[in-house]
């Protein structure tokens, strides 16, 4: 049997999965480096470094059209590098904070990065795919490793029981993904997605119908859309900080692009816009009500993010190209946002517990004492309200006039009134930073003396270049905004013709 | 330089001075670098000023426009786009004006972060002249929104004693109300793009001559005008400004009183009234009756109130309900006297503020109990004090009287408000305002001088003096000769109002036409009930849906 | 000289004065005491336009003189000029107002010597003037308001002068708000007048207005009327007057008694043509003056305070004034306002010549260890036997008080007779309300006459009642105080002489009214279908008012005149009873408004709009906020952090995604 | 034909019980057990198939490697039955009722909505599409990448489980 | 195939409830570590099913990763149970709700 033309195949696809491939082998570089030399000073900067190199390869790839490579399985071109670079950089971001948070924790070992990177694959696997068996591969892969970073304290009962409930619940989403996944594979006859819009001449059946809500289960649980976010914030409260900050916007980025591509692909509008709709309310409602009482900010960070995967459902309701875009833009900014917030949780952190106890009222008065993490945290969090001149105004923009352009205007001035709402919580953190003192609060809640007395400048600076980044993404995101919306316009160029 | 750049100058000048600010070490340099700021700034909205020729007709695009385009990708018609025209020409002049005022009153009340509170001094400038200037509606809102974040950070840092909650409650009241107006300008976007085959517009002189149909008019205005009102404030929805004025340090209250809440006004004249004359005639007795409540409430309650400056801020909500019963007139009398008034309130009532900022600052109490026949100790303070109460409550001769009067009379032959008795229940408020401004006068200034520190009180300081003397000389200026003021901004009222019945006509005549066509196929129904708000999903954003690029065509 | 300039510097001058003698003391405290040059400079200011009048007044054409100077403001249809209207209406007042103004400045640099505000009070003096004669030369309905609120605002200031205590303060918040009730509805009539005629000029007015419904015009007029009782403390609104007593005597003479309190009188006279359209209003008008006129006089007669007696007399003069605008004796009303400004003018500066000595009195004994806690310089019950310390002040008291009186030949008696006679004419002529004020007025010019010598009597006749009264004696004032009275006085003995009453030559020598009236070209309309009265009836009458002001006189001779002066008033309370502490409380209207009106006003906004204010509507907005916490907090419960619920969870959303894809 | 359907029926029921088995058990290793006999029938479904390739790999993997890793946690940490609680909570209540909601829209929506329109595969076809060949072939053409990843998967799931069970931290 | 679709439909759909019960109802972690292989073991028989009844491989090849991945996650759940164990003595899942709310 000759097989040779598969692997000239594979052989010339092979700069479409650069990024994962560099990504994959530092993983295992860093894999053997730890297994001869522990704890290796060199394992942060291979790991950082391969992620760097994805970037640069994806960004030179962003203008080029949509095609897709091994045998099509997965996507590769301008939409492709855009989350690619998303999550890419959302793991050098990590790389980079995580160094001097792990060791805080006992915990910076190679294993770690490795797993981070492990991790990417899966999710570039994931946000890239052309098949159902590409999505799944890359989920699990993706939540495999999630699922072991996030029980990385497992000495601390909170970190175990959050690694636990992440992955009881995940593998639970599992099987009715995969079940949705098996409903539609059958009643279509195909795996790839684009194949699938063409399976229903006249109209799906009820059964197909089954298989897409099964499977918007499972990309709901991945990105914490309610009803299918309880997991959210137990998981990210009791996580290490870095790396909830990697779980809460990579991994939501490449579900998100993943939900976008299989919308865009394999389904026709008609019932799920209402199901996007109706999950896209429950969701906003949830997160933002739920947040209002949370004293935990990493517990309050956890259900805002629930509220913003609210948001970008409502783009996605629309089903317009608009919407798949806008979402696609907002997700660059809310991972900007995000990171830079729990980025700035981390390095404030000071009691040793992972954050999972430390209270708002305990960082009183540290905006003013440490300006760049304030300004910054006060800059992710207006952005987070939806604040012009930052990225979050014109993010929310992005996704909602989609909406209101596609008759979805109830559901958008509902989503206005949660983003007032969201104001309320959010801007408990910035008075917080810095119009309370830190004699303002109960003696328990203090800081101790001493405690995040240096900061590293590294992690500092990427902080301020998150927040930096948000403001440039306020004013000047025409490059970007055209890119997203490239992405479809070439895609829809190419389905036209055939 | 192109003049049209003047503009955008007098807007971002002082953005410029606070990222100066931020590099500069002492505490002094930065105090100096905010008032020189503000200073230049001021000058240059001189030129502009000058620069702006009533004569010309700002009908088809304001004058000294700056317009860059290529913010929003191809297809969407946002753009910076500012300029200036009759009804902003003012307003923009007030606030830089008020620039180095504020920062001259602050020179020694802020004690602290002297670096973050001037650059939120002058990026709040900076807001505030882009929500005059802007002729963008989206451009608008981002200003709208980014006055906030100073404002915010002002009340909190630098205020009172329950600063958190007052800034808290401004930011989240005038968030819910803008946040529904992006709603609907979403929609208003869509709408007018559509129906001008571009898309998304929210150039101003394109949704300008985008006739709304009847039904959306009535939605839409209320999202507008909620927002709006929120900021003015309107009773009943007035509740944060006492809060939010008490709070802040001087500096802000003046901010606020003399120009944030004139964006709330200025939006109802900019947009509310020319986008949806319709609705906004129906409404305009609901919105008249609730400017005269909050004219007679607002004065009742400021009569009441221990605090000398929760005092002047209850005026307030009894002011600005003169300028929304003006506006809501739609006569050119009463038009131009809102204008005026918005104008003269800032300059009254900051003045207003200022003074109770400087007792404040010397006693470190606001509560009126607490002075007591201060004329002796400090008879220049009371002098000016006597000439701002004057002004705010209506004294011919002086500034206050002139919007005041005119809003009335035009508020009286209003066809739309059509409501004398209204008009004249508005008139107590001239009665009201004596009572309670007379009453804090009395308290804090006559009578014996009953505390010992207050005999020792220090008179006007050279600094304080001149940062109150521009304002006093153009309270009587402006009283005796507004006449060169109105003539600025009377073209553009004129030009608006006539847009307003034009537009309003349209509207009517074009919700005829859709009936006559109802009407051909069921001749017997005259008039057919108007076509009800699609705010969920209709025929007309369907329409645009297939506009759109829309994968289901696939 | 052009009319214009003089017009200019008569309005400016005042202004000028007003600006030297406030703003350059205010920022150089050492001015403040060069008293020399602030009063020459306050009396100069007002002075030099009373000399620039009377050149006005020599040369005035007969043809109204109108100047235009800029346009205040104009929008759409509506455009106020600053513009003056000089004819023989608003040159009578000019005269007044800067006669009267100058004489009492000079008194005033007697008066105010000492006083740290010195220079204080003749700014606001000067002030006054200003915004006194841009009411008297406006031209248009706007530039008198500007006048109109800016006497009141002076009154303000001046009543207030002496602010250290808190009543004066108060009494001057009180002059203020009350007048702006008036000023209420002064605007009102303005809107009014504008929607229907589109102009406030006094041309397009008088010219267009009488065209206008009646119903509409009376409501206009009702309503400047309502503006006119405001200002010219008239029933309801005249409890501020005598409250006004608070400043310092001079003010009252000038502002209380001689020109601001007649401005309301100006504005009817200035509008008769419109008024007299409107005969209902007419009638009420009349009514209210006559109201007035003797619920006043009875107050009066109560009254301890000398200056509370002559404010009470000036309400009570003012609803003369009224009557014989309500009869549409426009002419007659501003004739008593010339009269009265004299005579009153003079009584009022009598009295603060006697407060000053009166103090000086309180000084001496104070030095003398008395206890002068309670002592009142104003109360006449400490007074008597002034006439043998302060001959001057003596003797033009008395004289004014016969003017007053209406003691024939004087200046009072012609004015008064001719209101006395126009309400008798109006009631001949068959409106039968004429005769009720007219017998309402003979009443009250009986009571006036009784009080006025009541207070003639308690102050200056008798002996002294003050403590220690041998040692201690009052002085005569200085002559910069006492020359002025002589002038008033003077004037108060000849300045009838300018309306000679109807039984003379058929009234062709009444000047003022062939002066002003508009059968002679004047701009003071009057009714034209009235009845003839018989000469004989006419004499009747003048024998009649006569009688009256002589038995007044008399009766208040006699029973104040012993030793026991003040015994008189006791007897009186005996036997009038119930009525006489009507009176002495005066009918309660003040309560009334102080306890209903002001204090229900405060009252009910602090008990009821401020806790509705918190608990309601910003207890709506906080109820929204907590409403979302407690919300948060339920929503909370489904969050239990047992990992079956989260799964539970999850099915739910699954039967619910499968039901909305399936079936819905 | 009657055999082929005996055998299914036979298998399906022994699977279904043995899945009940796993719920009802008390004892954790009864329910493994049950487990067990569940994945073997199952097994035995996919030869009915021709599904070879699949049923082999489900006894290996499943049957064999998975339960004998759950069989021998069990026994190292030594569980036994919980006991039993003192009332039962609203929660197994309502998740039997959600449960039997899902297997009613699932049996609905495959019972009365599916209209299978395809020809079923002859069984000659059907033994070449279950057969280790075809599948094996795909695997190192088509779906290399996936093994590749899949690769990966299995190295951080051993990582990791060494991690979280085993590696001592300092 | 000789027994058609539907039945294996259906018994797929059995014994994916059954798995969906036994995880809102069993107490033991180690259970419903089992009950979620049920669950995906489940899916696979109906994945195969039609992959046989469409004579497409592709089915199968979801199956052979499916498998793979249950493997990962038993190792991965088991290990997790193990560090859970020891840390609080227990496997009771009733026993661990350290967060909430």
């Amino acid at each position: 049997m000759d097989l040779s033309g598969y692997f000239s195949t594979m052989w010339a696809d092979l700069p479409a999965i650069f990024s994962m491939l560099i990504v994959g082998l530092a993983g295992l570089v860093i894999v053997l480096v730890e297994a001869f030399r522990n704890k290796h000073r060199s394992i942060p900067y291979i790991a950082g470094g391969a992620l760097a190199l994805g970037m640069l390869w994806e960004v030179f790839q962003l203008g080029t059209p949509s095609e897709t490579a091994f045998f099509d399985q997965i996507r590769t071109g301008g939409y492709a590098a855009y989350i690619n670079l998303l999550v890419l950089g959302a793991g050098l971001f990590t790389v980079i904070l995580s160094p001097p948070y792990l060791r805080r924790m006992g915990r910076n070992y190679g294993e770690v990065y490795a797993l981070l990177l492990f991790c990417t694959v899966g999710m570039i696997m994931l946000a890239t795919s052309n098949t159902l068996i590409s999505i799944f591969v890359g989920l699990e892969t993706m939540s495999v490793c999630l699922y072991i970073l996030a029980g990385l304290l497992r000495d601390d009962a909170g970190g175990i029981e959050s690694a636990f409930k992440y992955f009881l619940l995940g593998a639970f989403s599992t099987g009715f993904f995969l079940y949705g996944m098996a409903l539609m594979y059958g009643t279509t006859g195909t795996m790839y997605l684009p194949e699938m819009a063409g399976a229903f001449p006249d109209g799906a059946t009820p059964l197909f119908w089954t298989g897409v809500g099964l499977l918007l289960v499972g990309f709901g649980f991945k990105v914490s859309a309610a009803p299918f976010h309880m997991w959210t914030p137990d998981v990210y409260q009791g996580s290490p900080t870095t790396l909830t900050g990697y779980m809460s916007t990579a991994s939501k980025a490449a579900a998100f692009a993943s939900l976008i591509l299989v919308l865009f692909f394999a389904l026709p509008p008609e019932q799920w816009s209402l199901v996007l709709a109706v999950l896209a309310l429950i969701t906003m409602a949830v997160g933002n009500i739920m947040a209002l009482r949370q004293n935990n900010v990493k517990r309050m960070l956890a259900y805002s993010s629930i509220a913003h995967a609210g948001y970008i459902f409502v783009a996605l309701a629309s089903g317009t190209t608009a919407g798949y875009s806008g979402a696609l833009f907002y997700l660059l900014v809310y991972t900007i946002m995000n990171l830079g917030a729990f980025g700035v949780l981390a390095l404030l952190e000071w009691d040793g517990k992972a954050g999972r106890e430390q209270t708002l009222d305990s960082l009183a008065g540290v905006g003013l004492k440490r300006p760049v993490l304030g300004a910054s945290m006060a800059v992710f969090m207006f952005s987070l309200i939806g604040f012009p001149p930052f990225g979050g105004f014109i993010g929310k923009y992005f996704i909602f006039a989609p909406a209101v352009s596609a008759g979805l205007t109830w559901l958008v001035i509902i989503g206005l009134l949660f983003s007032a709402l969201s104001g309320y919580y959010y801007l408990r953190v910035i008075y917080v930073f810095y119009m309370q003192s830190a004699d303002e609060v109960e003696a328990a809640q203090q800081v101790p003396a001493g405690a995040f007395s240096n900061l590293p400048a590294a992690s500092t600076a990427a902080i301020a270049a998150c927040a930096v980044l948000l403001l440039v993404l306020g004013i000047a995101f025409t490059g970007v905004a055209g890119v997203t919306e490239s992405l479809f316009v070439q895609a829809e160029a190419m389905a036209t013709t055939p | 330089m192109d003049p049209a750049m003047l503009t955008s100058l007098v807007i971002f000048l002082p953005l410029l001075g606070a990222l100066a600010l931020l590099a500069l070490p002492s505490a002094r340099a930065v105090k100096w670098t905010a008032l020189g700021t503000t200073v230049a700034t001021f000058v240059a909205s001189i030129a502009l000023f000058m620069a702006y020729d009533p004569a010309v007709s700002t009908a088809t695009g304001p004058q000294l426009a700056h317009i860059v385009d290529g913010w929003f990708p191809e297809g969407v018609d946002i753009k910076y786009f500012v300029g200036i025209d009759g009804l902003n020409v003012l307003l923009v002049l007030l606030t830089t004006l008020l620039g180095p005022i504020v920062v001259l009153s602050s020179w020694y009340y802020i004690d602290s972060n002297h670096k973050g509170y001037y650059a939120l001094l002058l990026i709040l400038q900076t807001g505030i002249t882009g929500v005059f200037t802007a002729f963008d509606l989206v451009l608008f809102y981002v200003f709208f929104e980014l006055t906030l974040i100073p404002m915010y950070f002002i009340i909190g840092i630098w205020g009172g004693e329950d600063r958190i909650y007052a800034a808290i409650k401004f930011v989240l009241y005038t968030l819910v109300g803008s946040l529904l107006m992006l709603g609907g300008v979403l929609y208003l976007g869509f709408a007018a793009g559509a129906a001008q085959g571009v898309g998304f517009t929210t150039d101003w002189y394109n949704l300008l001559a985008y006739t709304i149909p009847l039904g959306t008019q009535t939605w839409l205005f209320f999202v507008f005008a909620l927002a709006f009102a929120i900021k003015v404030p309107l009773f009943p929805l007035h509740t944060w400004l006492p809060d939010a004025h008490v709070q802040a340090p001087t500096g802000g209250s003046v901010i606020l009183a003399g120009v944030l809440l004139k964006m709330g006004t200025y939006g109802l004249i900019r947009f509310c009234l020319p986008f949806f004359p319709n609705a906004a005639q129906s409404a305009a007795v609901l919105i008249g009756a609730l400017a005269v409540i909050g004219i007679i409430y607002g004065a009742l309650l400021a009569r009441v109130q221990p605090d000398a400056k929760k005092l002047v801020a209850y005026s307030s909500v009894s002011h600005l309900g003169f300028v929304v019963l003006g506006i809501f007139a739609f006569t050119t009398e009463a038009m131009q006297g809102a204008v005026i008034q918005m104008i003269n309130h800032g300059i009254s009532t900051g003045a207003l503020f200022l003074l109770v900022g400087m007792l404040y600052e010397r006693r470190h109490t606001r509560l009126m109990k607490d002075y007591g026949g201060l004329a002796t100790s400090v008879p220049i303070l009371t002098t000016f004090m006597i000439l701002s109460v004057l002004a705010s409550a209506g004294l011919p001769g002086l500034n206050g009287f002139v919007g005041e009067f005119m809003i009335l009379l035009g508020a009286f032959k209003s066809t739309v408000l059509d409501s004398p008795m209204l008009v004249a229940l508005a008139t107590t408020g001239v009665i009201l305002a004596a009572v309670y401004l007379l009453h804090m006068v009395s308290q804090t200034f006559f009578g014996e001088l009953t505390h010992p520190e207050n005999a020792e009180m220090e008179d006007m300081t050279p600094r304080e003096f001149l940062l109150m003397a521009p304002l006093a000389v153009l309270m009587i200026v402006m009283g005796f000769f507004p006449q060169p003021f109105l003539n600025q901004t009377a073209p553009t009222t004129d030009f608006l109002l006539e847009t307003i019945e034009t537009k309003r006509v349209a509207a009517i005549d074009a919700a005829e036409a859709q009936t006559g066509t109802q009407a051909l196929a069921a001749p017997s129904t005259q008039a057919a009930p108007e076509t009800p708000a699609p705010l969920f999903g209709t025929d007309a954003s369907a329409a645009l849906r297939n506009d759109l690029i829309d994968i289901s065509s696939r | 000289m052009d009319p214009e300039l003089l017009v200019r510097l008569i309005l400016l001058l005042p202004l000028t004065g007003a600006l030297v003698c406030g703003v350059l003391p205010l920022f150089q405290p050492q001015l403040r005491t060069k008293e020399g040059l602030i009063g020459a400079v306050g009396t100069a200011a007002v002075a030099i336009p009373f000399a620039l009048a009377v050149y006005l007044f020599a040369t005035y054409p007969g043809d109204a003189i109108i100047v235009n100077y800029f346009t205040w403001m104009a929008a759409g249809d509506f455009s106020v000029d600053f513009a003056y209207r000089i004819d023989e209406l608003s040159l009578i007042m000019l005269l007044v107002v800067t006669g009267v103004g100058s004489v009492i400045h000079w008194y005033s640099t007697g008066y105010m010597h000492g006083d740290p505000g010195y220079w204080r009070f003749f700014a606001y003096l000067n002030l006054f003037i200003f915004a006194m004669l841009n009411l008297i030369l406006a031209d248009n309905l706007l530039v008198l308001f500007l006048g109109w609120e800016g006497v009141g605002l002076c009154s303000y200031l001046l009543i207030g002068f002496w602010y250290t205590d808190l009543k004066n303060s108060a009494a001057a918040s009180k002059a203020f708000i009350v007048n702006r009730i008036g000023d209420f509805a002064f605007l009102i009539a303005m809107f009014l007048l504008f929607f229907h005629l589109g102009s406030l000029d006094f041309g397009t007015i008088l010219e267009e207005g009488p065209g206008l419904e009646t119903g509409v015009l009376s409501f206009i007029v009702l309503l400047l009327f309502i503006g006119a009782t405001g200002k010219s403390a008239q029933l309801p609104l005249f409890v501020w007057l005598p409250d006004a007593m608070a400043g310092p005597t001079p003010v009252s003479a000038l502002i209380h008694a001689a020109t601001m309190v007649t401005s309301g009188l100006y504005l009817l006279a200035r509008l008769s043509p419109i008024v007299l359209e409107v005969e209902a209003i007419m009638a009420f008008i009349a009514i209210v003056g006559a109201l007035t006129a003797i619920v006043a006089a009875t107050i009066a007669i109560t009254q301890n305070d000398i200056k509370k007696v002559l404010a009470y007399s000036t309400v009570s003069q003012l609803g003369f004034m009224f009557m014989a605008a309500g009869v549409g004796a426009f002419f007659v009303a501003i004739f008593h306002v010339v009269t009265h400004a004299f005579f009153k003018g003079c009584l009022f500066l009598c009295s603060g010549s006697v407060i000053h000595s009166m103090e000086h009195v309180e000084h001496d004994l104070e030095e003398k260890g008395h206890n002068v806690a309670g002592f009142d310089p104003q109360d006449m019950r400490t007074m008597g036997g002034l006439k043998d310390y302060m001959p001057s002040t003596r003797w033009t008291y008395l004289i004014a008080t016969l003017a007053i009186a209406g003691i024939p030949l004087l200046a009072g008696f012609f004015s008064k007779d001719e209101i006395l006679f126009k309400t008798f004419e109006m009631g001949y002529s068959g409106a039968f309300y004429g005769y009720a004020v007219w017998a309402i007025a003979v009443v009250t010019a009986l009571l006036t006459a009784f009080y006025m010598l009541r207070s003639y009597m308690l102050t200056f006749e008798g002996t002294p009642r003050w403590p220690d009264a041998d040692t201690v004696h009052p002085h005569e004032s200085p002559s910069s105080m006492t020359m002025p009275l002589w002038i008033l006085a003077g004037l108060s003995i000849v300045g009838g002489y300018i309306g000679l009453p109807a039984v003379i030559q058929g009234g062709d020598l009444n000047w003022i009214h062939h002066f002003l009236g508009e059968p002679y070209g004047g701009p003071v309309a009057e009714p034209t279908e009235l009845a003839s009265v018989p000469l004989a009836l006419k004499w009747a009458l003048v024998g009649l008012g006569s009688l009256v002001a002589i038995g007044g006189s008399f009766w208040g001779y006699k029973v104040y005149g012993s030793d026991q002066a003040m015994a008189y008033d006791d007897a009186l309370k005996a036997r009038l009873g119930g009525l006489y502490t009507l009176w002495d409380v005066k009918y309660r209207i003040d309560d009334m408004y102080n306890e209903v009106l002001a204090d229900g006003l405060i009252n009910s906004s602090k008990k009821v709009l401020q806790p509705m204010d918190t608990t309601m509507i910003d207890g709506a907005v906080n109820g929204i906020a907590s409403l979302a916490q407690s919300l948060s907090n339920g929503v909370s419960r489904i969050q239990t952090g047992l990992i079956q619920n989260y799964a539970l969870m999850l099915v739910l959303g699954v039967i619910l995604v499968i039901g909305l894809m399936v079936f819905g | 034909m009657a055999l082929a359907s005996f055998t299914f029926f036979a298998l399906a029921i022994i699977a279904v019980a043995s899945a009940v088995g796993v719920l009802i058990a008390r004892s954790p290793i009864y329910s493994a057990l049950s487990l067990i006999l569940n994945l073997l029938c199952v097994a035995g479904l996919y030869l009915t198939m021709n599904a070879s390739f699949i049923g082999v790999i489900q006894i290996l993997v499943y049957a064999g490697a998975i339960m004998v890793l759950v069989l021998f946690v069990i026994m190292l940490l030594n569980l036994d039955a919980l006991p039993s609680p003192r009332d039962i909570g609203w929660g197994p209540v309502a998740g039997f009722l959600f449960g039997v909601v899902v297997l009613m829209q699932l049996l609905y929506v495959i019972l009365v909505g599916f209209d299978i329109s395809l020809e079923p595969a002859t069984p000659v076809m059907t033994a070449e599409t279950g057969s280790a060949e075809t599948l094996g072939i795909m695997l190192f053409t088509e779906y290399a990448l996936h093994l590749q990843v899949a690769a990966i998967l299995l190295l951080a799931a051993t990582i990791g489980a060494v991690m979280l069970a085993q590696r001592s931290f300092e | 195939m000789e027994v058609a679709l539907d039945w294996y439909l259906a018994l797929s759909a059995v014994m994916f409830t059954i798995g969906v019960l036994g995880v809102l109802i069993k107490r033991n972690a180690i259970v419903l570590l089992m009950c979620v292989e049920l669950m995906l073991n489940a899916v696979n028989v109906a994945l195969v099913g039609f992959s046989q009844t469409l004579a497409d491989p592709t089915g199968q090849m979801l199956v052979f990763f499916s498998i793979s991945v249950a493997a990962a996650e038993a190792a991965i759940g088991l290990a997790i149970i193990i560090a859970l164990f020891r840390n609080k003595r227990t496997v009771n899942i009733n026993d661990i709700n350290l967060f909430k709310h």
